[in-house]
């Protein structure tokens, strides 16, 4: 299990090179999320987070997902400041034993990690700065769990 | 007693500042943010509306009726858009 | 969109390396299905396909998982021949906008070539050699799509 | 008209060959398979349950019932167990 908080870029094929190795793993599902720019007018998204909080949020998640779908491993990198249309924002990877277990696990983690991770999201375009508001669709998401 | 208050986000940028040390008797986050409210401007607009704001005590999500005594570290902030 | 059947191992990593750079791409997923061996019995699985039939069931779930979810991106790797437990039997990787877009498709890829695409598992184990056979749920999963 | 037949997994076992040239006026594939298993009890062992074997004609999923005019190749195999 590994948690990474970080403003630094990953590379997704490294960080996927030695997962999921552990005996017994059927299946591994990986998930990453990209900077996108519908309108052609982002300039950048900053993301904020509360250092030490994420870690801890993480984690907790983490021990959930692993109990829950009794994961053989689990890779979480989520990056926070300053970045650029394409660039990754992050990843969530799982390792179980059979294929339905490692993509409910990876869907679980991100609908957790949208609203119980503490990071923040401006949008900032050619017309001004914009915090992303959370959606109750998000909240939502989670009562299925 | 003293306690950290942390600000996140848009409650950040109303309050003008990312943390200060709060010197304080309020028995519960309630009471805090009344007191922080009466202070100035800047925090009764930040506190405007609780509905849209999330605290966390310790760095663990907790509740606005929950008790400070014992917490070290108070965070206000929107509701998280991570992943 | 790149389909490959082939007898030879594939590196993910390596594989996912320039994978998803498309414009308008906010999220890919990965699923990677591994040789387990739950008894400790196992000597090797013997994947059996039909080449060129492969090849075209694969390109025309391919084709409709890009039309139905807007695919931005997609990459099948399917192996035949001898595997031992843990080695990678294959691939699928999505990219699309929103991550509820990939997972859906991820899974989508995974039903039909479960059951469409002509390849059939044997386990040889100490104790003798058995066809893998299809379940009923297999085809059932086909339904909710 | 000449065929060719191929046979997969325990199918191909059964048969003991993974293809073979037929020389058959077959109209349908169910035509087809009953003359192979008129040929030889390997055959009829083979074709015994057609509910647990599928067909494709020319590399597409068929059904028992369809027509073999035009058709180059023909495949038999249980259901399949890809992923």
């Amino acid at each position: 299990m590994r948690i990474t908080v970080q403003s630094d870029d990953f590379d997704l094929a490294e960080a996927l090179r030695e997962f999921g190795k552990a005996p017994n793993t059927g299946a591994t599902v990986s998930f990453t999320g990209l900077v996108r720019d519908d309108t052609c007018t982002l300039e950048y998204m900053e993301i904020e987070h509360y250092p030490g909080m994420c870690e801890a949020a993480i984690a907790k998640i983490a021990e959930e997902a692993v109990q829950r779908w009794s994961l053989t491993d689990c890779l979480v990198i989520h990056r926070y400041g300053q970045l650029r249309p394409g660039d990754q924002i992050m990843m969530v990877a799982t390792a179980a034993r059979h294929r339905a277990e490692a993509f409910e696990a990876a869907e679980f983690f991100m609908d957790y990690l949208k609203s119980r991770a503490p990071f923040w999201k401006k949008e900032v375009t050619r017309d001004g700065a914009d915090w992303v508001a959370a959606k109750d669709a998000d909240e939502d998401a989670l009562k299925r769990w | 007693m003293k306690i950290e208050v942390l600000y996140f986000a848009w409650v950040r940028e109303r309050i003008g500042e990312p943390r200060e040390t709060v010197e304080t008797e309020a028995a519960t986050v309630l009471e805090l943010v009344k007191e922080l409210k009466a202070r100035e401007e800047r925090y009764d607009l930040a506190f405007s509306d609780l509905k849209s704001l999330r605290v966390a005590l310790d760095q663990e999500l907790s509740e606005f009726d929950a008790p400070l005594a014992g917490v070290c570290e108070v965070a206000f902030f929107p509701p998280m858009t991570g992943g």
